[in-house]
């Protein structure tokens, strides 16, 4: 049986929605934090299926802004979660809801 | 000459701008002064004018004048100006002439009133609103009148404003007028959209062509503001009130002036009267002829002297209707001078008497006032003499022709009217002598307590009674406890008695217990003992110790007898106080025997009817001390006659309620003066009599009888009390049918309620709801805070839910 | 471009074409970001400079940056010159994009001049927040000049990343740092989601270039267009929620709150302004054709995004809160714009943006200072009385307010007035009802607010009969509340001007609208083809 | 008011002024506000001058303007036309024609007069900023001419007004106050879609540029019916609510009462005004063909007014409540006559907008005076004060009596014009409107014995002070107007007639067949000389039928049905 580029565009869209019920179900922030990771490498997947199927590498080059971006959000990302952290160690996502209302 | 018109108003105007500036620094008496010379100065001007007036060919007495226009819209407009004709002209006269003499009146009566200038700045403003009423050459400016002395009415019955009834009388007549002025009003709008104008001059001419359902309609709706004016059935409740007023007020305004202007108009009207169906003018008859014979009734069981004249008033005014109703204008107006005459001689004259009675009303406590307001009785019996339709005085002519005109309507209808007319001036000339009577003659009573204050006695000695017996009953009682205590105290001194004597009985025992052997072995130691002071001392202390018994059985035994005595003390204490009560407890049975008594004399006694004993004196000896002060102020108060300027007023309108007649004698055309002289005002709508003159002369004579069947009747009870009174003064008569009691039951209760219920609607539902929207957005937004839990996760979650919505929407609208 | 350049690699032969850049166009980019890394190098060199040092830098750098782009706003509004295009066509300057740099400027020197105060207050004085607001600013720049979905994302990437720090800055308060985490995880979460959305843009139209999206949806009808119209809704997600709109609004409030209220000063103004930047161009640029399709969804998102930011803000008494969930209302009517899809909605959207960025500017600045030290006194209690004990205060944020409740002659008037006339243009009467009624309640909240403030002892009872349920609850503070607003710190030189000139423009603007209606009008976004490149030999 | 006179009386139409006064009359006060709000706070009384030189300038200017008025022009007269925004086509459009004229004196007189009779308890800075800033609203809603304009006035005096009643009010003002801005200002926001909704469907129609210039956009109707209804209820929602009518009027007894003295007398004086003339401005001139078609509705809701206003009135326990409830029986008058859609009607209300503003004006202040002496509004705890002060009472009766309706002051003239036209043009709610003439006289009479009647019990009752010179000079001029306008109303009238017939014509041109003003019939008018030959012809007739006899009065009544 024929692997078309369908396939990796379901593969990435079913990454992709599992990433973002991870964001929703794990109360870890660092777990939560590598969810977003998981989607914006399930976009990457994607790119490069159509970029693939059109024959076009506008959609590969993508891929490489992307990874920047994620790689810059990594850093921001721990930074902020890490200085939370610290604050008070070993707390999950549900703990942190001073503000509400 | 007729051009000075303008001045008849602007004079009493003037006058009252100029009180109102500077009357408080005028005072009195000269803010009164020049009050008067303003509105004598419009007679003046109002004799010129009429001069003028009749140097004019009949039918050429018409002259209106412009002042300016006042309000002028599309075609809507209606000018300030005056229409002077014959009809109008009578009315100016007879309210300035009268209106001046009033004023004069006042000065004398309103004297030493805090607030005398006041009073004629009112009195000034209603003469002048009167006379635009009489004068305006249209509806509107009648209405301005109208309203105006409206307003002035209300100023002045509650001028004397501390006094919350007069207030409320004010308003009482305000308000119930305006319910007239709503038909009025109508009336002008009504005339305005169909004929396009509400000058008189332009109504009067178009009347004929006005079809007859429009005239019908703006005849009812002006006869309701004529019977609001005017006091007529079912509006008549404020002039009774408006007695509280000052006295000359009562003479002018509600008398002689004011309460004519509903016939006025009616009569002004009378070519939209004739234009309107035949059987809207019955309606005014009747209204008329039912308000008189109602008023009368009412008038016979009044004991306030002004309350008997304002019901009197109110039948009068019932006439002039009835005369309009079945077209007699000229009678209307005839009788409408007269009565202005008579009707404001009694006023005042019941205004000298109060004014000499101390302010006091109640013609109960008058009687054979004759001797001690000579001046006053005198004029006042031409006015009775008067109203009683006694010929040749002036009420008789006027009163007779109305009657004629009555029975010269076609049909049962005539003859029934009549009757009533009749039966009505029966009454009148019953209760007119009946005031004669209890005012004027018979014992003076003024000194005198009457019924209710002799009850009031009564009271208050069956009080005295009362509280002396309750307190003996207090005293009984209070003997009764001495008596307790005393009994109390005895069985405790027994008890000391029995304990003291067992202690003497046992001391005695010990006593004799001791051997004398030894006693005197104790003596023989002692005087053996010599110098020895050693053994003296033994000895002695020997003895002692001997003696000792002896002394406690005497100490004991002096005891026990004061007990006794104690005993003894208490037992005779006890004896006088049960003594006392025996004595307490006659006198308490004495008391409350006496309260029986009197409670039996007061039954026996004490007057049941608030009638007056006009024939045997009221016996109050056995209440003497009991009575009420006022009673004891009255006796030191003897009544004096009014200074002249309240009497001459008084003598020159009795000249015309003697001579008024004259007017209209109806021995021959030519006598008809008024008739004549009316005649072009009317444009032929006057019913002329088709009497035959022994037919009238018949009528004539049955009136007069009726007069004269009323006076003797009056007579009979009131001077020599061969009729018992109590039959007549009925109370539901003094209530005037309790029509007025209905009135205010239904606007307290049901009114009252109604108005609350709308007011808490707004509250409640109408503001509620506006709150209401504001707390449900309160609400949801609660509800939406609740939803901002703070967890990301949820947020995240909400996102997803965006996410979602968002594909949903955009992929329903995509194509596959 | 980078896109084309590879493509032209890959097949062998061909000549490759290097696209022309056009520096003077690309300047105000540079001109916010370049300075940003060197204020962070310097000051991690040079340890000391004189008071304000870095506010004054950043003024600058914004005012030079403005005037760069005024310059520009000449280039593009002259009649031969016009509007161009860049590096490949992915970066087009026009009068839109130039429009909203000066707003962004605007919204940067606002916030420089309250943080500088602040900062000093809260012992935070430092490079970094003045930098990183340069460097979003810049990257709020991009966005409204990307001509290319990638360099959207780019800029989006470049303005939040910062802003997340920004947020999470004040490190003493942990209300900062949880503000920060939340904004960070809910904003990565949607720019996946927007990134995604551009993947199947591209799957669906072949380019992520708007230029040749707009052509190819231009000529082609597709079939089966689920593909293109789920791209497009993923990046409504994504700026969606860059603007606050419900349901992406969550995160608002909570940010707001928790962040240093110099910094929501910038987030309400300058990245709303730039969040919309992105939404109008793409929707305008790249999907006109769809219009028909994603006006109605937008108007939807519009009416609710109003509502509940409205009804939100009723009952609160937290104000950065109160504002937070107004400024999300504002968003509501600012799409109310954006749905209209027409000139007159664009310019109108515009007005607004650039009103609400001084208003917003000018209620956070008072909100600072207020705030007081550790910048936590934002009860309403806290209000209480301000006027008696700071009246010019107190008379200057009743004005802000009463501008965003939309009461003449304020430019906030005037901004409602302008969306609300597009809305009524383009037939949408039932969202013109909702919103102005929507309004009145909004109204509430303002002068809930100013009775507070104004009020006497039983002030804050104004509001108990319609806020019914929260009497009792402002009864309590009405208690806690007798020293509250006793003396907020006086007002540092650098705040008084910013207040100052947020009142200025917010009142002169209400009087002479046309002062920004007319530019907002000229303002509206173009696509231009980029001019042909130089070709290299191919070896 | 002397001046007021004069200036009635004034010149015919003199030469058109040369510089732009109607700007003036809205910039003085505004000016003045902000000097106000400059000044130092430690001097009181020249702020106080300040406020009363800006206003009373402004009300002299209405004066000149008043007495430059060309009352044979039908037209809008001080034109000023400008461009504010052009891209939308909004423009300073400002002018004045004899249905706003009087308004706008009414404004200019009434404020500075406020502020010679009250002195605000505080802060007298910031009172005297709002009431000005209030004078310069009002009067840009009686001479705006630009819908946008007009919009723009009608809310910002939301402003001054919300912080007059929370600042200086009494009681919880500041919840009323909310209540009153928040109530209002959702009247406006409906209208603001109609504004909005109209102006560009009419560009799109008339294919014309976007404007909001009144009289372009009234003058050619091109609007479909439905949609001009519409439109003409969103409008009518505003000014419902700004009136108020009967269902929303709940906003108007509180902020009446709370408000202080000052802000009670312009509110009722000027500010229900905005609804009524903004009815006949921009509601019945804007849209003929709406206003015909709703105005049963409207008369509806205006009787409602008159009867349901009076009878909450007489029910109150507030005096300044009743006086309140009274304002909404008055505004009932008003509607009528608008509605009632002829030239009395329509006349007589705009007369009555003045009437009501001097004499409800007048009450207020009589009504804050006594509060004043006694800190007390309770008409329970008022009684007998005509001992103490007859002075005071003799002018409340004055005033009390012009309230009431009595010919001779001016509410008479007024509302005998609007029932009289809604009798020609609408007979029944006619006859209903004026049974609430009796009611009138009710609550103010019932309300007068209450407070000045009886015997005065209490010191504070027995020695109330008598109104001072201040109070006095302030209650002069209105009751000179009270008078004057009752006696001669004939020179206002005459200037608003022309606007008034206009506004028919109006309504005729754009209804054709479907309206006719309804009015009485044009009679030729008769004068003495008819009534001779009435006269004459009647004793001709009496010769000839010998009109004697018992049928006589029979044939009295066959030639009156002929």
């Amino acid at each position: 049986m024929q692997v078309t580029d369908t396939w990796y565009v379901v593969l990435a869209a079913v990454l992709f929605t599992m990433g973002a019920i991870g964001l929703l179900v794990r109360r870890n922030p660092l777990i939560m934090f590598m969810c977003v990771e998981l989607m914006l490498n399930a976009v990457n997947l994607t790119f490069v299926a159509f970029a693939h199927d059109l024959n076009d590498l506008g959609g590969q080059a993508a891929v490489f802004f992307v990874m920047v971006v994620a790689a810059a959000e990594v850093v921001v990302g721990l930074a902020i979660v890490v200085a939370v952290l610290r604050r008070q160690p070993a707390a999950t996502a549900d703990d942190i809801s001073l503000l509400k209302g | 000459m007729v051009e000075l018109v303008w001045l008849i108003p602007a004079l009493p105007l003037a006058g009252f701008v100029v009180l109102v500036v500077a009357g408080r620094r005028l005072g009195e008496p000269a803010a009164g002064w020049l009050a008067t010379l303003a509105v004598s100065g419009s007679f003046v001007a109002a004799l010129i004018t009429f001069a003028g007036l009749a140097s004019r060919p009949a039918v050429e007495r018409f002259y209106i004048q412009t002042l300016f226009e006042w309000i002028p819209v599309g075609n809507f407009s209606v000018d300030v100006g005056f229409l002077v004709d014959p009809l109008s002209m009578t009315m100016t006269l007879f309210v300035t002439g009268i209106a001046a003499l009033i004023h004069l009146y006042s000065i004398g009566y309103m004297h030493g009133d805090a607030d005398f200038s006041r009073f004629f700045v009112y009195l000034n403003l209603f003469v002048f609103s009167m006379l635009m009423l009489v004068l305006g050459d249209n509806l509107l400016l009648t209405f301005l009148g109208w309203e105006g002395v409206g307003a002035c009415s209300y100023l002045l019955i509650s001028f004397w404003f501390t006094n919350p009834a007069n207030a409320s009388a004010g308003k009482k007549a305000f308000v119930t007028n305006r319910v007239g002025d709503f038909g009025f009003m109508l009336a002008m709008f009504l005339l305005w959209t169909t004929i396009g104008s509400i000058r008189y001059a332009d109504v009067l001419t178009t009347a004929s062509s006005m079809a007859a359902v429009t005239a019908t309609a703006v005849t009812l709706l002006l006869l309701v503001g004529a019977a609001g004016k005017s006091a007529q059935l079912p509006l008549f409740v404020w002039l009774p009130d408006a007695m509280a007023g000052p006295t000359p007020v009562s003479a002018l305004i509600h008398a002689a002036t004011m309460v004519t202007a509903g016939v006025y108009l009616l009569v002004r009207m009378n070519p939209v009267i004739a234009a309107s169906y035949d059987w809207a003018p019955y309606v005014i008859a009747w209204v008329g002829a039912l308000t008189a014979l109602f008023a009368a009734t009412a008038a016979v069981a009044q004991n306030d002297i002004k309350k008997v004249l304002a019901y009197s008033t109110i039948s009068q005014l019932g006439y002039l209707f009835l005369a309009v109703g079945v077209g007699g204008y000229v009678p209307a107006i005839f009788h409408m001078v007269t009565h202005a005459f008579f009707k404001a001689l009694l006023f005042l004259g019941s205004g000298s008497v109060i004014h000499g009675m101390h302010h006091e009303q109640d013609m109960r406590r008058y009687g054979g006032l004759y001797k001690l307001l000579p001046v006053t009785a005198a004029t006042f019996i031409v006015g009775w003499l008067a109203i009683a339709g006694v010929p040749p005085f002036a009420g008789f002519w006027s009163k007779d022709e109305i009657l004629a005109v009555a029975w010269n309507l076609p049909g049962a209808q005539g003859k029934v009217l009549w009757a009533i007319g009749l039966v009505t001036a029966i009454l009148t000339a019953f209760y007119m002598s009946r005031q004669v009577f209890m005012t004027f003659f018979g014992r003076y009573r003024f000194g005198e307590p009457d019924a209710e204050e002799i009850a009031a006695g009564w009271d208050a000695k069956l009080a005295a009674a009362e509280a002396a017996a309750s307190e003996a009953d207090g005293s009984v009682e209070a003997a009764r406890a001495e008596v307790e205590t005393a009994l109390a105290s005895r069985s405790e001194t027994e008890a000391a008695l029995v304990a003291a004597r067992a202690a003497s009985d046992e001391a005695a025992a010990a006593a004799a217990a001791v051997p004398a052997t030894e006693l005197e072995a104790a003596q023989a130691a002692l005087d053996a003992a010599g110098d020895d002071r050693k053994a003296k001392k033994e000895a002695q202390n020997r003895l002692k110790e001997l003696e000792k018994p002896v002394k406690d059985a005497d100490k004991a035994a002096k005891a026990a007898t004061k007990a006794a005595e104690a005993v003894d003390k208490v037992t005779v204490s006890i004896g006088e106080a049960e003594a006392r009560v025996e004595e307490l407890v006659g006198a308490a049975a004495s008391a409350r025997s006496l309260v029986e008594q009197v409670r039996a004399e007061a039954r026996a006694k004490k007057p049941t009817s608030s009638l007056v004993p006009l024939f045997s004196v009221a016996d109050s000896s056995d209440v003497e001390d009991f009575l009420p002060a006022e009673v004891e102020h009255r006796r030191h108060h003897t009544p004096h006659e009014s200074p002249a300027l309240m009497t001459v007023p008084l003598l020159v309108l009795s000249i015309g309620a003697i001579g008024a007649g004259a007017l209209n004698l109806p021995f021959a055309s030519s006598t008809k003066f008024l008739e004549h002289w009316l005649e072009p005002s009317l444009f032929g709508h006057e019913v002329h009599l088709g009497l035959s003159g022994p037919h009238k002369v018949l009528l004539a004579v049955v009136a007069v009888l009726g007069g004269l069947i009323g006076i003797l009747a009056a007579a009979q009870t009131y001077l020599r009390g061969a009729i018992r009174r109590e039959g007549i003064e009925a109370p539901i008569l003094a209530k005037a049918w309790g029509i007025d009691g209905a009135y205010a039951a239904v606007a307290g209760g049901p009114g009252t309620q109604g108005f609350e219920a709308v007011a808490a609607f707004d509250r409640r539902v109408v503001d509620g709801s506006v709150m209401g929207i504001g707390r449900l957005v309160a609400m949801v937004s609660a509800l939406v805070r609740r939803a901002q839990t703070g967890l990301v996760r949820s947020y995240a979650l909400g996102v997803t839910f965006g996410v979602v919505l968002l594909l949903v929407l955009f992929l329903t609208k995509a194509t596959y | 471009m980078m896109a084309t350049l590879l493509a032209q690699a890959a097949d062998v032969g061909a000549a490759v074409e290097i696209p022309s850049v056009d520096w003077w166009g690309l300047a105000p980019v540079l001109l916010l970001a370049v300075p940003a890394m060197i204020l962070l190098h310097v000051s991690s060199l040079v340890p000391r400079f004189f008071r304000g040092f870095y506010a004054t830098v950043t003024i600058g750098v914004a005012l030079v940056t403005a005037s760069w782009s005024l310059g520009l706003w000449g280039r593009v509004t002259d009649a031969e010159r016009g509007p161009f295009s860049t590096v490949g066509g992915a970066y087009g300057v026009d009068g839109f994009s130039v429009f909203l740099t000066l707003v962004i400027c605007a919204s940067v020197v606002l916030a420089a001049l309250l943080a500088d105060g602040y900062l000093r207050r809260e012992g935070l004085e430092g490079a970094e927040p003045y930098a990183l607001m340069l460097l979003s600013a810049s990257g709020g720049v991009i966005m409204a000049s990307a001509n290319d979905l990638i360099v959207l994302f780019l800029g989006l990437e470049i303005l939040s990343l910062a802003v997340y720090v920004l947020a999470a800055m004040h490190v003493r308060r942990i209300t900062s740092q949880e503000a920060g985490m939340k904004y960070f995880v809910l904003g990565a979460f949607s720019s996946a989601f927007f990134l995604y959305g551009v993947a199947m843009i591209y799957g669906a139209t072949g380019s992520t270039s708007m230029l040749d999206i707009a052509d190819f949806l231009a000529t082609t009808v597709l079939a089966r267009n689920g593909l293109l119209l789920a791209g497009i809704a993923l990046l409504l997600v994504g700026l969606g929620f860059k603007v606050a709109a419900v349901p992406f609004h969550a995160w608002t409030p909570d940010v707001y709150q928790g962040s240093p209220s110099p910094m929501v000063a910038y987030m309400a103004s300058g990245v709303k302004a730039a969040g919309f930047a992105g939404l109008l161009r793409v929707l305008l640029l790249a999907f006109p054709t769809q219009g028909d399709i994603w006006r109605d969804i937008v108007a939807i998102l519009a009416c609710a995004t109003i509502v509940g930011g409205t009804v939100a803000a009723v009952v609160q008494t937290d104000v950065k809160r109160m504002m937070a969930y107004s400024s999300i209302s504002h968003a509501g009517f600012i799409l109310v714009g954006v749905q209209a899809a027409t000139a007159r909605g664009t310019s109108a959207a515009l007005f607004y943006l650039a009103a609400y960025t001084f208003m917003v500017g000018g209620t956070f600045g008072v909100i600072t200072l207020v705030g007081r030290r550790g910048d936590d006194h934002h009860d309403l209690s806290d209000y209480r009385g301000l006027a008696r004990s700071r009246p010019v205060l107190a008379v200057v944020f009743a004005l802000f307010l009463m501008a965003q409740a939309g009461v003449p002659p304020t430019s906030g008037f005037f901004a409602k007035f302008g969306v609300m006339s597009a809305a009524v243009e383009g037939g949408a009467y039932w969202l013109a009802i909702v919103a102005m009624v929507a309004s009145v309640i909004g109204a509430f909240v303002y002068l809930r607010l100013i009775v507070t403030m104004f009020g006497a002892a039983e002030g804050d009872d104004a509001h108990a009969g319609a806020a019914g349920g929260e009497a009792e609850a402002d009864d309590a503070e009405a208690v806690s509340a007798t020293t509250a607003a006793a003396s907020p710190e006086r007002a540092g030189s650098a705040a008084i001007a910013a207040l100052a000139l947020a009142a200025a423009v917010t009142v002169v603007v209400g009087l002479v609208p046309s002062l920004v209606s007319d530019p907002s009008g000229e303002a509206v976004p173009v696509l231009v083809h980029p001019t042909p490149g130089r070709q290299l030999a191919s070896p | 008011m002397p001046a007021l006179t004069l200036a009635l009386l004034g010149a015919e139409g003199a030469a058109a002024p040369t510089f732009p006064v109607l700007s003036a009359l809205i910039l003085l006060p505004a000016l003045g506000a902000a000097l106000c709000a400059v000044l130092p706070k430690n001097r009181p009384d020249t702020v106080r001058q300040v406020a009363f030189l800006a206003a009373a300038a402004t009300g002299v200017l209405s004066l000149w303007v008043m007495y430059h008025f060309d009352r044979s022009d039908a037209g809008f007269q001080f034109l000023e036309q400008k461009i504010w925004v052009r891209d939308f086509g909004i423009g300073w459009h400002l002018g004045v024609d004899g249905i706003s004229l009087f308004l706008v004196v009414l404004t200019g007189l009434l404020f500075p007069l406020t502020i010679v009779a009250v002195t605000p308890e505080h802060e007298p800075k910031p009172y005297y900023a709002w009431l000005l800033l209030l004078q310069a609203g009002c009067m840009g809603v009686f001479v705006g001419l630009d819908l946008f304009a007009f919009f723009v006035f009608f809310e910002v005096v939301l402003v001054p007004m919300y912080f007059l009643i929370a600042g200086w009010g009494h009681g919880d003002s500041s919840k009323v106050a909310l209540k009153f801005f928040l109530y209002t200002m959702l009247g406006s926001a409906l209208m603001l879609v109609g504004i909005l909704s109209l102006v560009t469907l009419h560009a799109r129609a008339s294919g014309g540029p976007v404007t909001f210039d009144l009289v372009t956009l009234a003058e050619n109707q091109v609007l479909a019916t439905t949609t001009a209804r519409w439109i003409f209820l969103s409008f009518a929602a505003a000014f419902a609510i700004k009136v108020p009518l009967f269902p929303v009027h709940t906003w108007l007894p509180d902020a009446h009462t709370e408000a202080p003295t000052a802000g009670s007398v312009i509110l009722a004086g000027v500010m229900l005004k905005l609804g009524t003339y903004g009815f006949i401005r921009f509601g019945l001139y804007l849209f003929p063909e709406a206003t015909t078609y709703f105005a049963p509705l409207f008369l509806t809701l205006g009787v409602i007014g008159i009867i349901y206003g009076a009878i909450a009135a007489t029910m109150q326990r507030d005096l300044k409540r009743l006086v309140a409830y009274s304002s909404v029986a008055h505004l009932g008058f008003i509607i009528l006559g608008t509605f009632a859609l002829n030239r009395q009607g329509l006349s007589g209300g705009i007369l009555q907008m003045v009437n009501h503003g001097l004499s409800t004006g007048a009450l207020f202040l009589l009504v804050g005076m006594i509060y004043e002496r006694r800190h007390t509004r309770l008409i329970s705890e008022l009684n007998g004060l005509q001992k103490a002060a007859p002075i005071l009472a003799g002018i409340f009766t004055v005033v009390m009596l012009s309230s009431i309706g009595l010919p001779g002051l001016n509410g008479f003239v007024g509302e005998y014009l609007t029932l009289l036209g809604a009798f020609a043009s609408a007979r029944w709610w006619g006859v209903v409107a004026t049974a609430g003439v009796i009611l009138a006289a009710l609550y103010l009479l019932w309300a007068y014995q209450r407070v000045f009647h009886g015997a005065a019990q209490g010191a504070a009752n027995e020695e109330l002070a008598e109104i001072n010179w201040r109070e006095g000079l302030a209650l002069a001029p209105l009751l000179a107007g009270i008078v004057f306008l009752g006696v001669y109303p004939k020179p206002m009238l005459n200037r608003i007639e022309p606007a008034v017939e206009r506004l028919v014509a109006h309504l005729d041109a754009n209804l054709g067949d479907d309206f006719v003003e309804v009015q009485g019939p044009a009679v030729e008018r008769r004068g003495a000389e008819d009534l001779v030959h009435l006269a004459e012809e009647a004793e001709a007739s009496a010769e000839a039928g010998g009109g004697h006899g018992d049928g006589a009065a029979g044939t009295e009544h066959e030639d009156g049905e002929g």
